[in-house]
């Protein structure tokens, strides 16, 4: 099956899984015993005003109906207007998603650089300090929660130390560059404002550490635990009895192999970063989808949470599909 | 002490591992020499340490294994002493190695023609991708199509044709000498014969010696000038081929010999009775004597030297006297 | 590849030791948690502060202004006004030479559209004119009418009281919007909401430059207000949910008002020389309901033994750390017909003995239902407490805002912690929500079904006589506090953390809740 | 290379080695006398707890760690160390319970889809993918929502987040399994699938299982805390290690003990997992057993 037809049917059992998501988005949005439109008006709102406000907008259609026009919707990009921002859903996700996307790709290479580091030390010095200190790190990362972690940075980076600026994607007073991405590190090069592109930076280490810690945790033990796989076979005698000086072994021939199951867990780790921007994103006051998905779960705001929740579902898949693709192009096995 | 053998001399050679179940005594003073160009196969049933002797010569006994004693003499350098860095120079340059599984012996994500490349790259100092040309004569040398095996990956190559990848990458820096760990062992008959073929015009044409590793005493008979028979971790008898298969000494070879099938031979093949000991608690003096019908007391007690019985014919067993001294009973 | 990435990091965190400049003289910088807001036209905003900040963008009829402590509607865009004998027909004088912000004069014709339209789009605020004033999209015009350039007039179905009308008229939905800007961005007959939801055009001291939404919005001083320039240039309001979040940024300087700080973030802010914590009496309260027709709670004797179950003092100084008014009745202190008496506090014998008699001896289980904020899950964890000690189980259930209120009006709880913010400085607004029934409001949704006190409540809406509507209430007061199925447990008390930097924050904000007067704020 | 070492045997009837192996590690070890800590202290919860977990003091309020509160009192006066220790008993519950649910459901569900294959094997791995795309935060909180926050939905919303794992791995393990000949051997003896499937292909998954349960069960508590911080988890005054954590966040700058303490034993109790997990796996894992 070359490479045509895998990358069809990739993309056909995408499509099945996002509407099995769309499915469940839906079923979670309509079956919640409580009404959005109470969200909208606030407690006290008398009921005639409730009433017609769920006249007005369709909530006394019947289920199927409602489903049909959120399928049609949703694939051609509508998912209907957010009861909360009263704008097109597609449109805030515009406005919010590269804030998260932004987020999860600085965190994701940081968690890529310092997993695969940590990884490789930790197997290529096994037992040792580093690898003792690597195993403590990333278990850390993975037992505390991110908010508790995310405070704690906060406190002693921000308030304590004053060397990280404290929330929000920029300073209070400093313009966002012109938008092309809506990534403002991407942005602020392209429109070549470098202190705006420093400051972008500055605000984003912090919650994007704090976001990646968990996924640099897990990189770094899937990393160690292939690279000690590969160090233990024949091919790395050979590499050795070529008389190739250590380092030329492990970076030149052990890492290329051990790099395909990390692969695979980078693809794993990206999804959690999406959701895991739920937390950092309110402790950080980060912009994202994630609290504009949470925001809207709270108020009930159903076409914000069932869109924003389908599009994390999508990008998720994409990059599942980026990782399939790269775990071919790795692995020439896989490409016959 | 004189060399006995002017390219490599490994004397009193010893190396344990130290495993869950205590320290096994692998190698318990390997006595063996070359001079270069010659060919030396190593026999022995499975568990003698032939293998561990070959790599302990190229260094690469890691974790958990070590060397305890002996001295390696290679080209007059003492290989024990040297440091990782000099080893280094030696190692894929002036001898190189070739291992039993040649399909999991290559990189699996890279290309052929690179792993090749790096080993002359490495010994001639220059870029990878300046090695092609000689890559591509080394892939023709060795009966492959240069053209297309040089861009191919390892999967993508039957086990014969990955055999000869790996010898021509053994032979491209044209060390002095080749060390082959059961080349042939893991393919079927007829490869074996051409892989054989090819191995011995090819070090007759570069004039390099050749270690060859095997418990087949057919492939020894046809390939190798000289045997070291090994039992147990230790060097048991040496001779030329011819002699050894003439005029075997030692119990333990005799055995062995008894036990290859050979066109015309008529008499029943008998088997050594008993099984290759554990190396944890090993049996003490000759590691033979559980299995040695003509064990004496003295063979429990010490273990034999390693004696010249005949010009050329080292044998270690009581039952022979060094030149010097007499035989006890005739 | 290791080492390169080390430098970058260092050279980074070097170069960061640079402090941060603290906010600009000529802005104030607040921090809150915006999530709640919705929209900033004046015809539909409802939510407390987004409000605020739709009133510093649009002039009003007539505004509220807190002289020596009393909230009175004072004139703004209407000079002055006179009353129909009948007491049903307002007439406003509109104040000539009036420009809205972007320098188009302000005229009758922009007031009655801005009257009208909260009606036509049925939005939510809209309420007040359809439900209370019975004017709706069919009579719309017959009861608001443009007499000439400078006057207007509306009529009201009932002679309501001069201040229950203008506390009515000075809610947002009367905000004068610009006609013809508006109906420019007109979306398929929206009458400009759309736009409206995150642009102004208004005429009030400052003017909405930019809203992104969890992110930032910035107003800026309006130069055709017709008032005198207010002292700040520019109001930013940063989005930051995380309360010790915005502790942090205020101790640090970054933000000049944190406005969502918990009593306990407040109190350990206040320790911190530069911060000085500001309290304004608040226009809501928090109440304990009782599903009137639930069980045991059914019987007065019942609610009267829950009323004595509880610590109210504990309450104030322990979880609210004295922000907040002990006021057992429903009328707010400060308002017109406030009682000063509070008849309750814990007497555990007091209740045990009121339970035995209602057929109760050792108690009986209920569900607790409130809302996911810290105060009021705090709050529910101390009652659960109080009322353990008389032997009432009460099982804490906990539901986001939206789902409970939902619960709440559908009858369907049978405790709640929850609370209710005035909508008019008016007694009226109270009495009806929490003694009549008829007004489907609070007492409705704790079936509370009293004919005696709803009539009181009618009674005191129309009453012209001051002295007699202050007896009426007092009255329905006494009668609620015995037989009403409610705990009022405090009024709500609005703090803020500042810096000191930030002048007449105080000034400005008294009587928050109804209104927060930006153009006071100074630094 | 010649094999110098004995062939292992699964580790049932090489009990010597295990034991060895279990002993050399120091760090499987350590794992498992955290997690023979955190049993005692949820089965004698009650005894050493010093004061009611629930009983509220405010005269005593945000009090520091001293002698008579060891982990100081949060802000209803309440003992922190009591609760920490009640707490135990609640995470052990919970996570037990979680890894039951998705522990069973994830194995069904791989060993199906891996045995029968084909379709059934498509279906269930598309609903299985499904759930995985899902962001599974997000998952929870909808069902803590829709189900109402308490201790039971909480258990079941993240149940019916982490359940793909385990039947991703049964699956892969079913399938290795179903290819080996004594299956065939079964089946032709006239086994029914039903029979081969739980008697023989089901033990064989569950040590993989077992091996990634141990390792997650720390994270199931941090799921749990994550809903507390959205306001969707555990209903006060029940001491939720996770929701103590979520509330004791405003109080992290002065009152730094009341969400400090129940973090390092949420930290404890994972790493104890963690370890324990890691130590569970290398014994299992036939090449790892130098």
């Amino acid at each position: 099956m070359n490479f045509g037809q895998f990358l069809l049917r990739r993309l056909f059992l995408m499509i099945i899984v996002l509407f099995g998501v769309a499915c469940i988005v839906f079923f979670i949005a309509n079956v919640i015993p409580a009404d959005p439109v109470g969200a909208i008006l606030g407690g006290n709102a008398p009921p005639e005003a409730v009433d017609r406000l769920k006249a007005k907008l369709g909530y006394d259609q019947p289920l199927i109906i409602r489903f049909g026009n959120f399928i049609t919707g949703a694939v051609r990009g509508d998912f209907g207007v957010s009861l909360k921002t009263s704008n097109p859903v597609m449109e805030d996700i515009k406005n919010y998603f590269p804030a998260t996307m932004e987020l999860a790709l600085v965190a994701i290479t940081i968690s890529i650089i310092l997993g695969i580091t940590l990884g490789i030390l930790s197997a290529v010095h096994r037992n040792k300090a580093i690898d003792q200190f690597s195993r403590i790190f990333s278990i850390l990362g993975v037992s505390m929660p991110v908010f508790w972690i995310g405070l704690l940075l906060l406190l002693v980076f921000y308030f304590k130390l004053g060397w990280l600026p404290g929330s929000g994607r920029l300073g209070f007073f400093t313009y966002p560059p012109p938008r092309v991405t809506g990534m403002y590190l991407i942005d602020s090069i392209i429109a070549g404002q470098w202190d705006t592109f420093k400051e972008a930076l500055l605000h984003i280490l912090l919650p994007a550490f704090v976001l990646g810690y968990n996924a640099t945790a897990s990189i770094a033990r899937i990393t160690r635990a292939s690279m000690l796989d590969v160090l233990r076979q024949d091919f790395i005698r050979t590499a050795k009895s070529k008389g190739l000086r250590k380092n030329v072994v492990i970076y030149r021939h052990a890492l290329r192999n051990s790099l395909i199951p990390t692969v695979t867990i980078i693809g794993l780790v990206f999804g959690s970063l999406l959701e895991g921007a739920v937390l950092t994103e309110t402790v950080f006051s980060w912009p994202g989808l994630g609290r504009y998905i949470t925001t809207g779960m709270l108020f009930l705001d159903y076409p914000a949470v069932m869109g924003g929740t389908l599009y994390i579902a999508l990008i998720y898949s994409i990059a599942n599909l980026i990782v399939d693709i790269l775990y071919a192009l790795l692995d020439p096995r896989m490409r016959m | 002490m004189e060399l006995r053998g002017k390219l490599l001399d490994v004397s009193n050679l010893k190396v344990s591992f130290y495993t869950y179940r205590g320290v096994v005594k692998a190698l318990n003073g390997v006595e063996l020499w070359m001079d270069s160009g010659e060919r030396l196969g190593v026999v022995g049933e499975t568990g003698c340490g032939k293998s561990v002797t070959s790599l302990a010569v190229m260094r690469l006994i890691e974790q958990p294994g070590e060397i305890q004693e002996g001295k390696i003499i290679f080209n007059g350098k003492n290989l024990v002493e040297l440091s990782e860095e000099k080893m280094n120079n030696i190692r894929g340059v002036e001898m190189s190695m070739i291992f039993q599984e040649p399909r999991s012996s290559l990189n699996p994500v890279m290309k052929v023609g690179y792993q090749i490349g790096e080993a002359i790259a490495k010994s001639k100092k220059i870029k990878i991708k300046n090695t092609y040309p000689e890559v591509k004569d080394m892939l023709r040398l060795v009966g492959l199509d240069p053209e297309r095996v040089i861009n191919s990956y390892p999967h993508e190559l039957s086990g014969g044709m990955s055999q000869r990848v790996m010898i021509g990458m053994g032979l491209a820096t044209h060390p002095k000498l080749l060390i082959a760990d059961e080349p042939t062992s893991a393919l079927d008959v007829t490869i074996q014969a051409q892989i054989l073929e090819l191995l011995d015009e090819l070090a007759r044409k570069m004039g390099n010696a050749v270690m060859l590793i095997t418990h087949d005493m057919g492939v020894v008979a046809e390939f190798c000038d000289k045997v070291l028979v090994m039992y147990a971790g230790n060097s048991v008898e040496y001779a030329s081929t011819a002699r050894l298969f003439e005029k075997p000494l030692h119990p333990y070879t005799g055995g062995l010999l008894q036990a290859v099938p050979r066109v015309g031979r008529t008499d029943e093949l008998k088997a050594i009775k008993g099984t290759v000991p554990d190396l944890v608690n090993p049996p003490s003096g000759c590691r033979f004597h559980p299995r040695c019908p003509h064990a004496m007391d003295i063979c429990k007690l010490e273990r034999p030297p390693f004696v010249e019985i005949e010009p050329d014919h080292y044998v270690a067993c009581y039952l022979f006297k060094g030149k010097n001294e007499v035989r006890e009973d005739g | 590849m290791k080492r390169s990435f080390m430098l970058i990091f260092l050279m980074v965190l070097i170069v960061a030791a640079t402090g941060f400049a603290a906010t600009p003289k000529d802005t104030l910088v607040i921090g809150a948690n915006t999530g709640i807001f919705i929209t900033m036209d004046p015809a539909v905003a409802y939510e407390v502060f987004p409000n605020k900040i739709v009133a510093a963008l649009y002039a009003q009829l007539v505004k509220l202004e807190a002289i020596d402590g009393v909230i009175v509607p004072v004139p703004d865009i209407a000079e002055s006004w006179e009353i129909s004998e009948d007491g049903l027909t307002y007439t406003f004088n509109i104040r000539k030479g009036v420009k809205f912000s972007n320098g188009d004069p302000l005229t009758a014709e922009d007031v009655f559209f801005s009257l009208k339209r909260p009606v036509v789009l049925e939005s939510v605020s809209a309420w007040f004119l359809v439900d209370i004033f019975g004017i709706n999209k069919d009579n719309v015009d017959e009861k608001i009418k443009m007499i000439d350039d400078y006057t207007v007039s509306i009529t009201l179905n009932a002679p309501y009281a001069e201040n229950i009308t203008l506390g009515i008229l000075s809610n947002m939905f009367t905000g004068i919007v610009n006609k013809d800007v508006v109906l420019d961005h007109e979306v398929d007959g929206d009458l400009g909401g759309a736009w409206l939801t995150d642009h102004s055009a208004g005429a009030g001291p400052y003017v909405l430059v930019q809203w992104e939404r969890n992110n930032v919005i910035l107003l800026e001083a309006n130069p055709n207000y017709y008032g005198e320039q207010p002292p700040l240039k520019r109001i930013m309001v940063r989005d930051i949910p995380e309360a010790s979040n915005q502790r942090l940024l205020l101790e640090r300087g970054d933000i000049d008002v944190a406005w969502d700080l918990t009593p306990q973030l407040l109190e350990e802010a206040k320790r911190n020389p530069d911060i000085v914590e500001v309290k304004v009496p608040g226009h809501s309260n928090e109440y304990l309901a009782m599903n009137a027709t639930w069980g045991p709670l059914a019987n007065p004797k019942v609610r009267e033994a829950v009323r004595f179950s509880i610590n109210y003092e504990e309450i104030v100084e322990d979880i609210m750390l004295n922000n907040a008014l002990l006021v057992q009745g429903f009328i707010n202190k400060g308002y017109f017909g406030y009682v000063e008496e509070n008849p309750f506090y814990q007497d555990i014998e007091k209740a045990k003995a009121l339970l035995a008699e209602a057929g109760y001896p050792d108690g009986f289980e209920v569900e607790l239902l409130t809302s996911n904020t810290d105060t009021r899950k705090a709050e529910a964890e101390k009652i659960q407490a109080d009322l353990a000690l008389a032997g009432i189980k009460a099982n804490i259930v906990i539901m986001q805002s939206s789902q409970m209120y939902a619960k709440y009006r559908a009858q369907g709880h049978q405790m709640i912690i929850a609370g209710w913010g005035n909508d008019y400085p008016d007694p009226d607004n109270l009495a009806m929500a929490h003694a009549s029934y008829r007004a489907n409001q609070l007492a409705w949704r704790n079936a509370w079904y009293d004919d005696y006190a709803a009539t009181l409540c009618e009674w005191g809406q129309i009453e012209p006589n001051p002295d007699k509507r202050e007896q009426i209430y007092k009255d329905l007061t006494e009668y609620w506090f015995h037989n009403g199925p409610f705990a009022m447990l405090y009024q709500t008390v609005e703090f803020w953390g500042i810096r000191k930097e930030v002048k007449n924050f105080e000034e400005a904000a008294f009587g928050y809740g109804m209104l927060f007067d930006f153009a006071k704020v100074s630094k | 290379m010649e094999k110098t070492v004995k062939v292992s045997k699964p580790f049932m009837d090489d009990l010597k080695h295990t034991v060895f192996l279990w002993r050399k590690s120091r760090l499987t070890m350590i794992g498992s006398a955290i997690i023979l800590i955190f049993l005692l202290m949820a089965a004698f919860a009650p005894l050493i707890a010093p004061y009611d977990p629930v009983h509220q003091d405010l005269q005593i309020k945000l009090q520091a760690p001293s002698w008579q509160h060891l982990f100081g009192t949060d802000q209803f006066g309440r003992d922190i160390f009591s609760r920490v220790i009640i707490g135990s008993r609640i995470a052990l519950w919970i996570i037990f319970l979680v890894s039951v649910i998705s522990g069973s459901i994830g194995i069904i569900v791989g060993v199906t889809a891996g045995y029968f294959g084909g379709i059934v094997d498509e279906v269930l791995m598309r609903i299985t993918d499904m759930f995985l795309a899902f962001p599974s935060l997000v998952l929870a909180m909808a069902f803590a929502a829709m189900l109402g926050p308490n201790l039971t939905n909480t258990i079941i919303a993240i149940s019916v987040v982490t359940w793909t794992t385990y039947a991703r791995l049964s699956r892969a393990e079913a399938i290795k399994v179903k290819s080996q000949p004594y299956i065939e051997a079964i089946r032709a003896a006239g086994g029914g699938n039903l029979r081969i499937m739980f008697l023989h292909v089901l033990p064989m998954c569950i040590s993989p299982v077992l091996v990634q349960l141990t390792l997650r069960m720390g994270t199931i508590i941090l799921t749990a805390a994550s809903l507390g911080f959205l306001g969707l988890g555990v209903q006060p005054p029940t001491p939720e290690w996770g929701a103590m954590v979520s509330d004791g966040r405003n109080y992290l700058i002065d009152q730094w003990w009341i969400s400090t303490f129940p973090g390092i034993f949420i930290a404890f109790v994972v790493l104890g997992f963690n370890l324990l997990g890691d130590g569970i796996r290398d014994m299992l894992d036939p090449r790892l057993r130098r």
